[in-house]
């Protein structure tokens, strides 16, 4: 075990399943020798399996997801990235209507074993077009599996497993995690399943949810409000689908209390399902209402105070918890 | 290019074989018991007669929303298929799918989709994955006039020439999309103008002449086979019906649909009379051939009527590999 | 007031509205002379106006989207319709990243007028795609106003008043109401505010909320229930965004319980949102958790005893109330 | 063409206007006050200043990611141009655009993205809304190389033909998407051969020389003023950086990038030397003109610099014409 960044050991995960199975490989715009990812993801990857498994594409991202989606169904294993998260509203039609399907209204005929990559989230002042959160989207297409690890063993076990899986997966990152380091196992076959969250902390007094970045602060706000004397427990959900609800209801069923705190702008965002899925199945054992800590509904603002105001800051995740306990 | 006989006897048994498949889907429709909306291919078998005779079993097809010509002339079961458009449990999609995504995958056909155009990314990764894969398969890419105009065109020759994919992209002109006319949506006289842009060769056939469809394609495939990378065909056609279910297709000049629906024109009885000219079968082998074809298709009518329903429950299963 | 079908309500409003004011103007493929639109809503506008205001488009759904915001930035007034929901997946760049935040991220400079319209909702066994419902993707969306009328005289005033706001309106309408008939004003005035949700039934044992077809099911499902003696009440919030919590809210505090019913996949659904909501701000007013009836987590499938089990019906909404009363 | 001294004159002075500018952004960027990404104009001048002159106050231009230029070149404000790129309050988009979001609509831009290729549809509804309205008014759309691989350029660029639109299309062919090669990913030796896909009438241009583009530029837009529909205009250019903040562009050739950045390339070289050789001004013209500009853009730039950050709270603001 070695402490490393999330994007290594991102790239670890990648690395390790082109050695074992050579028709896992990778497509995208920039991936390849002069660029390395947008965010370095696959520098190297291009360097040591050729071009034709690191594949640069033309900016055509229905077709980059389309081409992955046609790889997968005869053969190969395609793991396609799309640069930014914002700009897979261009593939939407392949990931969401042709990928996530094809198993279903094709009767159960062809497995989709493939994995769209993509990265989420602001703090880079990047403006509208490069920071949005739009997980939710893709946790309401059934037929997805969707992945948000927040920390670099995650990264690494979910995108084995994500690259093993049968079924379409969307994997979703976070700009402002990929240099997060934490330590992570070597061993070639390490794997996390899907659908199980981690308890990041333990607590008694309210249970704190979240994804990505929010996970972080979450931990660090746990820390302050011990000293205030209220015990957190912080929960990762790690994939969105399959949930994990069992491991959160036992947590809301010792706490009696939730947040829940995302990036996404509030509406329609990943806590709504999360609270109205625990209202409904642990309601007596709720001492107050579940709380959502999310960005307000807006754009994603370009100046730095003001997408400092929009991204939920410690501050707010911390009164969020002190309003119900 | 000499054609043998035995290709020309294909050419027209295949041809004949969607006319009559898709006679018995009107049939089925005239009795009511066809869920949903229907695209049929008639007018056009000459166009999936002609490209699939000219591949291997081991090549794939990309089909469209008007994809029962396309499953049937790969050589989809059609008992299969006929119980997939009335819903059944025995339907090839075990009646989760019904016409616009009527599939066989194990003979080949990648996928019938109802978004127009969106099968073209998909056949360039399965064009990918053919050249990646090393084998000698080709893919063969489905879609009409109408779904030139959308984006994953360019996208998906461009992808398909730069990285010299086997593939075969066949637009069938039917000169509508819906109701509109393509000269109302495509400022190029043919299609095929089109390829130009990603430099890619193109042709364009009389897509009711399965002959002349068969020819180009052989070419192209031959291309895609060796490494050449992908050819356009642009294959000329007409529907017979309107486009859907309900659509009397009264928008068309009377000129241009009487042109296109005479005897003369007709994809059976253009092949039919080629073959029958070249010697390689006779009026008598004609009717033989119709007649066993009827047979298998009335066949399947039967066993699509008498199959069951799938259980309701069953909508549940197949979203994933493992229930989750 | 005359009793007429949705379509033929939906149709009167765009038409008024075109002869109130010529910047108003209808693009779509096969809206025009040949075809009238593919549910024939727009049959008969393109003889009346022109083909040039009742605009045939190719098929090239972002460049339809994209079109319709180039003309509402340069002072026109575009309806543009996407002929089924399930294709705006081909255009949601244009519709989310452009239309919904161009003022925003322009700082204000310029408004956006316009109306994106699409139709949702299975039933008529069009198979996975050409039946979905999508329009929490829409409500997730900050900077879109969303309108989902499920009755005649709404679809009319709704569309007017859409028409008519300076912000870009997602304008979801449903196959199966098309055919409903309701008493409709002629007034040429007649506008619905967005935002204020209509009672459509009192009641006082359970709240129902729901939209579209669902909302037809829900007001038979009350009548069946009264009979069992428990009385329901149905809220139609008639837009998404703004979304009226207040009537909604008020409706629980007097009930004491909510189901909320739509026709979307469930997880992730705009019944999620609606749940979280009134969790948190009527927590102490709940008398049982709230529940929700949607389809299941599956894309749609094509033939009739699976489409019919995959959208809810009667006897599902029923079941639901009587477990929380 | 005959080109008189005035405009000749104005060419220099927009070329080297946005040089100045993007100099100044260069600088603004080393004392690390630029927040986020860029992507600078830098050497790419002579295509906006070309393409702007040869339009009216009143006629539109669509921009990119790569957009300072172009905003600029239309007449946009530099103070609020530089202060929204530091993300000020007196910015032009009220610091929620920053560079990617550069934007003037009083001066007619319709808006910079940052999604490539998303403001081709766009410039297409601005176009019909000219037609439409019954104006004389113009659009020019600026788009990369790479943009010319999304679907929505095959899908804008049809709607342009096939309706006649008052559309002038400039493709910035710098040879490079980000570190991508243009011949990595078309097929042919230009874009502008994509354009006859659709009957467009299209030129290549040497896009550092601002007289060559101004001079294909008034053609194509007088085409479109008379009704004769859209023109393609690749101008063929390349960034004087890599493509963005970080970028040191080492994927590029020595060779190539020696011959694209010499000095007698250098957009500005080449039209200062064209308006002398042409009698437009003198050196001491070009002298007095240069220390003009850069007086403007250093008061912008101390303008920028000593404007308030909003508020935060501002960052709920403008989502709707009225809060909900
Ligand atoms: C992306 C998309 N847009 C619109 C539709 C609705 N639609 C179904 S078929 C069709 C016409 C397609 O025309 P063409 O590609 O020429 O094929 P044809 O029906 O003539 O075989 C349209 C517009 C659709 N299914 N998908
Ligand atoms: C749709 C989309 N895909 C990818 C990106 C990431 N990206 C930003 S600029 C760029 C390259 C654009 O190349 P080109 O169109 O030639 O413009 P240039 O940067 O050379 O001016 C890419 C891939 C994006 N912003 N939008
Ligand atoms: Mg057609
Ligand atoms: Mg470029």
């Amino acid at each position: 075990m070695a402490e490393i960044t999330y994007r290594e050991a991102l790239k670890q995960g990648l690395r390790e399943e082109m050695l074992r199975d050579e028709r896992v490989f990778l497509l995208g715009e920039d991936i390849g020798l002069n660029w390395g990812g947008a965010f370095k993801v696959s520098k190297g990857l291009a360097e040591e399996f050729g071009e034709d498994r690191v594949r640069d594409t033309p900016i055509s991202e229905n077709t980059i997801a389309g081409a992955a989606v046609g790889a997968a169904i005869t053969g190969m294993v395609p793991v396609a990235e799309i640069m930014f998260g914002d700009l897979i509203t261009l593939a939407m039609d392949q990931i969401c209507n042709q990928a996530a399907k094809m198993r279903y209204m094709f009767g159960g005929q062809t497995s989709v074993p493939l994995v769209i990559r993509t990265v989420f989230g602001g703090g880079k002042n990047l403006a509208s077009h490069h920071s949005q959160s739009l997980e939710s989207w893709f946790m309401h297409t059934p037929g997805l599996k969707v992945a948000v690890p927040a920390f670099a063993s995650d990264v690494k076990g979910l995108i084995k497993t994500a690259i093993r899986d049968p079924d379409p997966v969307l994997f979703a990152e976070h700009k402002l995690v990929y240099d997060k380091t934490e330590e992570v196992p070597d061993d070639e076959d390490y794997l996390i399943p899907f659908g199980q969250a981690k308890v990041r902390r333990e607590g008694a007094d309210v249970t704190l949810w979240g994804t990505f970045l929010m996970l972080h602060k979450a931990l660090e706000v746990a820390e302050e409000l011990q000293k205030e004397g209220i015990s957190v427990e912080v929960i990762d959900p790690r994939t969105l689908v399959p949930l994990d609800t069992k491991t959160l209801i036992e947590s809301v069923k010792k706490t009696g209390r939730l947040v829940l705190v995302t990036e996404e702008t509030k509406t329609g965002a990943t806590t709504a399902e999360v609270a109205a899925i625990v209202q409904e199945e642990a309601f007596d054992w709720l001492d107050a209402p579940i709380k959502r800590v999310n960005a307000p509904d807006t754009p994603v603002p370009f100046s730095p105070p003001l997408e400092n105001f929009f991204i939920p800051d410690n501050k707010r995740i911390a009164q969020a918890v002190r309003d119900i306990v | 290019m000499a054609v043998d006989k035995k290709t020309l006897k294909e050419l027209f048994s295949r041809t004949l074989k969607i006319r009559l498949f898709e006679e018995k889907v009107w049939d089925l429709f005239g009795e009511n018991i066809v869920p949903g909306t229907l695209h049929l291919y008639l007018g056009q078998e000459a166009v999936a007669a002609g490209v699939t005779t000219a591949l291997k079993k081991s090549d794939w097809i990309q089909s469209s929303h008007r994809g029962h010509g396309h499953v049937v002339a790969k050589g989809a079961d059609m008992n299969a298929a006929l119980a997939e458009l009335l819903g059944k449990k025995t339907g090839s999609c075990k009646g989760k799918g019904g016409s616009m995504h009527i599939t066989q995958l194990d003979v080949g056909v990648l996928g019938a989709t109802g978004v127009v155009a969106s099968g073209l990314p998909i056949a360039v990764g399965a064009a990918l994955s053919c050249q990646m894969r090393k084998t000698d398969e080709v893919v063969a890419c489905f879609f009409g006039d109408g779904a030139s105009n959308n984006g994953t065109f360019g996208e998906s020759l461009n992808m398909s020439a730069i990285w010299k994919l086997p593939l075969v992209w066949i637009v069938e002109n039917n000169f509508y999309a819906m109701g509109t006319p393509i000269k109302m949506t495509c400022p190029s006289s043919t299609v095929a103008q089109r390829a130009e842009a990603y430099c890619i060769p193109s042709k364009v056939v009389d897509g009711n002449n399965a002959l002349e469809v068969y020819e180009a394609t052989i070419e192209a495939v031959k291309r895609a086979r060796e490494g050449g990378g992908p050819t356009l065909i642009e294959c000329q056609t007409y529907r017979m019906k309107g486009h859907s279910r309900f659509d009397p297709a009264k928008y068309r000049p009377k000129e241009e649909a009487d042109y296109w629906l005479s005897e003369e024109k007709d994809a059976v009885n253009v092949i039919q009379k080629i073959a029958i000219e070249q010697g390689a079968i006779t009026e008598k082998d004609a009717d033989k051939i119709r007649a066993k074809l009827q047979k298998d298709v009335d066949k399947a009518g039967e066993f699509a009527k008498k199959s069951e329903f799938p259980e309701p429950a069953e909508a549940l299963d197949d979203v994933f590999a493992e229930a989750i």
